[in-house]
């Protein structure tokens, strides 16, 4: 009993209720039909959302106004550059996932360098360099598809088990983000800076560092983002991560992440990605026209958060 | 003086300043631009930007944020070209609705402590859909007094520069020098203070959120003065804008710091940006990145002042 | 030990405001478990007792900002428990200054006032609100030096309190009866203070009622006449002022009186310095401290010691040397100390996080083992380290930051006033633990406004302007040669 | 005579290959035609992002600068049409293409969307007789171009009642938005037999039908090389037929042209038509084979076509 009290305290479960919810109804309205299949292409498409969920998470929780909008841009030139690299040769996969990587670096750095030095607010720095970055893609490869190395559109779309390999790394990697989060010392500066900055200064943390390697690492997840949903989709194009945006963010903040920082969690974006893409599959399997899907879509998400949100102690 | 003073009296001028200097330039690229008819068309679409940032300045007072601006405004300017010249009665009771509705997302975000961005964020989905049912494809006709009104040409002084001035001033003696607007912002300060202080909160979240609602359906049909038909995607990137515009001008996101001239100010510069970039004629590989090395350099002046501010 | 004895009642009129058999819990904590407590008219009442008894509940409860279990209020004689909520409270014209500040930063002194008087309307309201509170300001700590356009983020925090104090004493349409001072001296120096008092007395002695809450029991029985003691959550003494002394406060309140500790035999400045630097632009002066020292920083509030303090912090500019790890404990909590999502212990491991990793991850039972400890040795109120630090009572959070900076392993430890609020038996325990660390050789730098806590200091510099103007040796420490070097002479 | 006239191209987005190759096209034609001399500047203008108040703005600029005309690729059929009438009320010529503008003092170079769309269905029903069930792949909703085409699907479904529309789904023109889409309702549809597309979500569809394991419907495809590519290489293994229809880029030239008519003096009628480019079963190699890798399928104008572009026109 207290059990299940402890469980419905979590912050995380509301969007995994919800995810739940959404599936239902729509194996109801379809009496079953597909009902295991869209469970799994859901896994398939929210492990995207996941891996650069994780970066955005962790950005949010440094405080207010933290949060890096460069995403898509960043998916966009890491999934260019490293698959005009690689140029299909199954011999580059890892070089070109090392090139994604070090566009991911860069980006970050630059993000970092904006908002420390120039001392821009992150939220127009990163929305500032996302053009910038944008502009690198197209002046690279101006929009032409580069088809993936064939082994890496392989092991991007394979299954064990009807789960999707991919989805199952990201369920690794999520594990281990949560340990990083809740049990390192990195971890804990990061929620200590989001709920008073000075106060962690002043503790002996080392804020500079940490917010530095935060941004870096937000790139570097959606660097492979990129990297990865190119393998998958065939080839980079140069609007790869536009829905990411405000995406990322929502995932983030419906999975139980406080907007106003300094608290955070890693189960919730799983729950919350699932939702999402339960959530359109929902609407286009009822087949309404889009104005209706658009209001419905709105409504839902802020029902999930009204009835999730009484319950949550600290909102922006 | 003292030193945090003069640096907060520095950074207030500091959106002003980058202005200047901004159209300093322009008119140096383009002495047409320095006349009547160039002031019109260089600033007249800052004009709904400038009354969308105004509007975010609202909700940003009281520590919020407001993802669904752009999409309101696209609602209001396809309401404002459809049913607001057909039947003004109806249009005025939609636009109304719209207001009440701001009203009614601020009582909720208060009273269950919601994140506003993830509300706003819901809304913007359901402004978006309501839009595309008022106007399913782009058309509509501009209401004519609407028309006239953007398009007057007053003597003088051209009609953008005069509706900046009066938005900015109105918005500032509203919040800056009415007493309730000490009210509002301190809300934003410290809301314990002013709640117990005997203030509602509550009424004051639905007062700024009506505020905004209010801001932003004049933001829409100003925007359709200009464009004189609408589309429901017509205004989507004033979320980003008027949240750049409003940082650029000098409000934060946390603490009721805000400033509506500033915001005022900001809004014209991002427009002003986009320009000047089009005045240098660059190559179309590098126009969209130019767009971002002019908003990192329009607010790399304050790095500048920054030194002078502590790391709070 | 219960000696609620009545006392000759001072008035037969019914008291200005009375509170009877207030009760209120947390959760598992009872703060208050059937308090009654009656303010004349005319009359100071000083409340005392330990961190965590429940003064500020209580006062909370009268101010109206929290509903009490069960339990009545009374103004006046006339019950007014039903529905009773901050508005009523001031409509009777109850007013509080409360512990943890309640001005909005992001206004000016004058908008402050404003926020607190609805009726402050019309065109004028910026300059009536202005003059509204400059003549306050002038009237109770005449040479104030605020002025009423100023941004409250940028005054200290002794200002901050000061304006605070003058703004719940103007009056416009609702009337001032009774106004509540809960711990309203932490951040002011003594001169400050003591215009305080005197403003409190001559506010008393005009017919109003005023509760006055502080952990410095002289002032408590300076100013009241009469004192009431609470321990964990009752009333257990209540007497006229002047049948309590300081240690019988003292022992009412469950604490020892210690003995002042003894000052260190020899000078330790023998070695090199720990840390030397230089204290402000001009000083001629430099700031040192050696191992095993308490240094403190003495002065008016405001003048440069907590900026020393952070240039030690960030190790000091060119020329400077400061030698070990840091640590630093803050008086201003909410801005410097606090992390107010985090658990007790969370918020105390904070500068610890290297010693309680085992391995490569943080050890939740190391972190539990360290704040279990601290409870003990430094005697945090709290049923479990696991509670939120905001559940904690302001003395006890400010109790956590001092156990986060000694159990840290640092060197050096900074100390921005962080007695702010804590209760004197607390005081004289954590006097000695810092006695014992700087005999384990750790060094102390501690601004202070009280004086006691400079005598227990081996070296004194005071501070006015932002320069050291006075380099006191131990044996040359005297309470006169602190205030004769804080005041400027031709002033 | 137009040697001393300059003219501008007010573009709306290039986040995608069909804009890059559009503006490609343009760069290529049009400074060759400074080169000789035909007109003085032919400069290209591109927004940051895909907006109608930017392009407003930057439509207002351009006036500005003192072009003589501007060729437009407009966000907005109805949105620009301030911005135009400045234009127009200022001197200047305005030919719009591709996304053209409604204002009456313009000049528009239209596709037939509509017909395009409704080809696609008959071109179904002469390979399905039997007709069937169809998913139909939209835009970006609210758009002009999406309601055009998909009028044209539904008006070719309603002619042809063998055939129903069992799903709809928004890939917004994006090839990653698409895929995620079409695999999300997928598991709920029934057998699918054809898949109307808007252009260039083809090979994602064609992807997410893999992944699902079903029979492969006849994809329209939308003239992207990789789509191309896709078809031969299943035309090429088992046979499979479809055809692939879409606006070509070079368009834009056409419009450079027929401003440069405009501002000779010529006499243009307001609407010009230009045929889509479609691709079918046997031009399908030949096509391939002039299309950049990456890239789309695409045809340039020069002086002479436009002149019989205008020819045409004023035949009707
Ligand atoms: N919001 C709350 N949630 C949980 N416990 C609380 C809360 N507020 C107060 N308490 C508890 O109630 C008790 C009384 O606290 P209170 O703040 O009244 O003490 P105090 O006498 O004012 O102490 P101090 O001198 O340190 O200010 C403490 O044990 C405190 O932990
Ligand atoms: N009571 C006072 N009278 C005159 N000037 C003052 C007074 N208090 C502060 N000041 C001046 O105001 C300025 C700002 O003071 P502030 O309190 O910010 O300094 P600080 O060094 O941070 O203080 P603290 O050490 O108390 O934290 C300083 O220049 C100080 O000298
Ligand atoms: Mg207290
Ligand atoms: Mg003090």
């Amino acid at each position: 009993m207290s059990a299940i009290a402890k469980l419905a305290r979590q912050p995380w479960i509301f969007a995994f209720v919800a995810a739940v919810a959404v599936w239902l109804a729509t194996a109801a309205f379809t009496h079953g039909q597909g009902a295991g299949g869209v469970l799994s292409v859901a896994f398939t498409f929210a492990t995207f959302f996941v891996i650069v969920a994780i970066g955005q998470m962790f950005v949010v929780t440094l405080g207010p106004g933290n949060v890096d909008l460069s995403i898509p841009a960043t998916m966009t030139l890491a999934g260019t550059v490293s698959m005009k690299i690689m140029d299909g040769a199954n011999w580059m996969i890892l070089p070109g996932y090392l090139i994604a990587v070090a566009v991911g670096l860069v980006v970050g750095l630059f993000n970092v360098a904006l908002i420390r030095l120039l001392r821009i607010p992150p939220i127009i720095a990163t929305l500032s360099s996302s053009f910038v970055i944008q502009s690198a893609a197209i002046w690279y490869n101006r929009g032409l598809r580069v088809k993936p190395p064939t082994l890496l559109a392989d092991f991007t779309t394979a299954k064990i088990f009807g789960l999707p390999v991919l989805a199952i790394i990201v369920i690794l990697i999520a594990a281990v983000m949560h340990v990083v989060l809740t049990r390192t010392v990195y971890g804990r500066t990061v929620i200590a800076i989001g709920q008073n900055a000075r106060a962690a200064r002043l503790a002996g943390l080392d804020v500079g560092r940490v917010r530095l390697a935060t941004y870096v690492m937000c790139a570097v997840f959606a660097a492979s983002c990129g990297y990865v949903l190119a393998g998958f989709s065939g080839g980079a194009a140069l609007n790869m991560g536009q829905e990411y945006l405000l995406s990322s963010i929502a995932v983030v903040v419906i999975g139980g992440t406080s907007v106003a920082g300094g608290f955070a969690n890693v189960p919730g974006l799983w729950g919350a990605a699932l939702f999402l893409f339960l959530l359109v599959t929902m609407l286009n399997t009822f087949g309404l026209g889009a104005g209706v899907r658009l209001v419905l879509t709105g409504l839902i998400i802020i029902t999930v958060i009204v009835i999730a949100g009484g319950s949550r102690a600290n909102a922006r | 003086m003292t030193g945090p003073a003069f640096a907060r009296l520095l950074r207030g001028a500091l959106p002003a300043l980058s202005l200047a200097l901004l159209l300093g330039a322009i008119f140096y690229l383009q002495p047409r631009t320095m006349s009547y008819f160039g002031l019109n068309l260089l600033l007249n679409l800052a004009v709904p930007i400038a009354l969308a940032t105004v509007a975010q300045m609202l909700i940003l007072t009281v520590n919020d944020l407001d993802l669904s601006i752009g999409s309101y405004v696209s609602l209001t300017a396809c309401i404002a070209a459809t049913w607001l010249r057909d039947t003004p009665l109806l249009g005025l009771l939609a636009l109304g609705g719209g207001v009440l509705a701001y009203g009614a997302l601020g009582a909720l975000i208060h009273l269950r402590n919601l994140p506003s961005i993830v509300v706003t964020l819901g809304m913007s989905f359901v402004w978006l859909g309501l839009a595309i049912l008022v106007l399913p494809t782009p058309g509509g006709k501009a209401p004519d007094i609407v028309r006239a009104l953007m398009t007057w040409k007053p003597p003088y002084v051209p009609f953008p520069i005069i509706a900046c001035v009066v938005i900015a001033a109105l918005a500032h003696v509203a919040l800056m020098r009415s007493p309730y607007g000490a009210v509002l912002r301190g809300a934003g300060g410290n809301p314990r203070a002013v709640a117990r202080a005997g203030w509602s909160l509550l009424r004051v979240k639905v007062t700024m959120y009506m505020a905004a609602g209010f801001v932003g359906a004049l933001a829409g049909i100003a925007l359709v003065g200009l464009t004189t038909s609408a589309d429901a995607n017509i205004a989507l990137r004033y979320t980003l804008l008027s949240i750049a515009g409003a940082i650029l001008g000098g409000s934060e996101f946390v603490g009721g710091r805000v400033s509506p001239i500033g915001a005022v100010i900001g809004a014209i510069t991002l427009t002003l940006a986009a320009s000047f970039l089009s005045f240098l004629r660059l190559n179309p590989d590098f126009q969209i990145g130019a767009q971002g090395a002019i908003l990192i350099l329009v607010l790399a002046l304050r790095a500048l002042i920054g030194r002078a501010e502590k790391d709070r | 030990m219960q000696e609620v004895d009545s006392g000759p009642a001072p008035a037969l009129a019914p008291a200005a405001v009375s509170l009877a058999g207030v009760e209120k819990r947390f959760g598992a904590v009872t703060a208050l478990a059937g308090v009654s407590l009656a303010v004349p008219k005319g009359a100071c009442v000083g409340l005392v007792g330990h961190n965590g008894a429940g003064k500020s509940t209580l006062m909370n409860v009268l101010a109206g900002t929290l509903a009490p279990d069960t339990g009545s209020v009374a103004i006046t004689g006339r019950d007014v428990t039903a529905g009773y909520a901050i508005a009523t409270a001031r409509e009777n014209g109850v007013r509080c200054i409360f512990q943890e500040g309640s001005l909005c930063p992001n206004l000016t002194v004058a908008e402050n006032a404003r926020i607190e008087h609805p009726s402050l309307t019309g065109f004028s309201w910026r300059t009536d609100a202005g003059r509204l509170i400059r003549q306050k300001l002038d009237e109770i700590f005449p040479g104030h030096g605020i002025r009423p356009g100023a941004m409250v983020a940028d005054l200290s925090i002794a200002r901050r309190q000061m304006v605070e104090i003058a703004r719940a004493f103007t009056v416009t349409a609702s009337p001032v009866d009774v106004v509540i001072l809960d711990e309203p001296t932490s951040s002011l120096d003594q001169t400050i203070a003591e215009q305080l008092l005197a403003h409190i007395r001559r506010f008393v002695e005009a017919g109003g009622s005023a509760i006055f809450i502080s952990h410095l029991l002289g002032e408590v029985l300076e100013i009241s006449d009469r004192v009431v003691v609470m321990r964990d959550g009752k009333v257990v003494a209540e007497r006229p002022a002047r049948d309590f002394d300081r240690d019988g406060l003292v022992a009412a309140m469950g604490s020892v009186a210690a003995a002042a500790s003894a000052a260190p035999a020899a000078s330790r400045r023998t070695a090199a310095p720990r840390v030397d630097i230089d204290a402000g632009r001009g000083s001629t002066v430099r700031l040192t401290a050696h191992t095993g020292e308490i240094v403190g920083l003495a002065g008016l509030a405001g003048h440069g010691q907590t900026d020393a303090l952070l240039t030690v912090f960030d190790g000091g500019g060119a020329g400077d040397r400061v030698e070990g790890a840091v640590a630093f404990i803050a008086g201003d909590r909410q801005t410097d100390g606090a992390f107010p999502l985090w658990s007790i212990a969370e918020n105390l491991g904070i500068s610890s996080l290297g010693a309680l990793r085992r391995g490569r991850l943080i050890s939740t039972a190391a972190e539990d083992a360290l704040a279990a400890r601290w409870r003990e040795r430094i005697g945090i109120r709290t049923p479990d380290v696991w509670n939120p630090l905001l559940s904690l009572s302001g003395g006890n959070q400010q109790k956590v930051l001092f156990a986060r900076a000694l159990a840290s392993d640092a060197d050096i430890i900074l100390m921005d006033d962080p007695m702010r609020g804590v209760d004197v038996g607390t005081k004289q325990e954590v006097y000695k633990i810092l006695r014992e660390e700087a005999d384990k050789g750790r060094t102390f730098l501690w601004y202070t406004t009280e004086m006691d806590e400079l005598l227990i200091c081996d070296h004194v510099y005071v501070f006015r302007d932002r320069m050291i103007v006075a380099d006191l040796a131990r044996a040359d420490l005297t309470e006169e040669a602190v205030i004769q070097a804080s005041f400027r002479h031709d002033a | 005579d137009t040697a001393d006239k300059r003219i501008a191209l007010s573009n709306n987005y290039a986040g995608n290959s069909w804009r890059q190759a559009m503006l490609q096209s343009w760069d290529k034609v049009t400074s060759a035609a400074v080169q000789d001399g035909a007109v003085a500047a032919a400069d290209a203008f591109t927004t940051a992002e895909n907006q109608v108040t930017e392009q407003a703005a930057q439509i207002q600029n351009l006036i500005l600068q003192g072009y003589d005309a501007i060729v437009i690729n407009a966000a907005s059929p109805e949105g620009l049409n301030g911005a135009v009438q400045e234009a127009c009320d200022a001197g200047l010529t305005v030919v719009s293409f591709d996304g053209i503008v409604t204002a009456d003092c313009a000049w528009r170079i239209a596709v037939d969307f509509k017909k395009m769309g409704k080809d696609e269905v008959t071109y179904l029903a002469e390979k399905l007789p039997d007709g069937g069930n169809l998913l139909e792949i939209r835009g970006l909703a609210g758009v002009f171009v999406d309601d055009e085409i998909s009028a044209g699907i539904h008006e070719g479904v309603s002619e042809n009642p063998q055939f129903k529309i069992v799903g709809s789904v928004h890939g917004d023109w994006a090839q990653d938005v698409a895929q995620k889409a079409v695999a999300g309702i997928l598991p709920s549809l029934p057998e699918v037999v054809g898949v109307v597309t808007q252009g260039g979500d083809g090979y994602g569809a064609a992807q997410a039908f893999k992944a699902a394991g079903r029979d492969m419907p006849i994809i329209v495809m939308g003239n992207r090389q990789d789509e191309l590519a896709w078809w031969k290489e299943q035309k090429d293994a088992n046979g499979y037929e479809t055809m692939s229809v879409s606006i070509a880029p070079g368009v834009s030239t056409l419009a450079f042209w027929v401003a440069q008519q405009i501002l000779d003096g010529a006499d243009v009628p307001k609407d010009l038509t230009v045929p889509f480019l479609r691709i079918d079963q046997d031009n399908l190699e030949e096509n391939l084979e002039t299309t950049q890798k990456g890239g789309v399928a695409n045809v340039e104008y020069a002086l002479d076509d436009a002149k019989k572009v205008i020819a045409e026109a004023k035949g009707d």
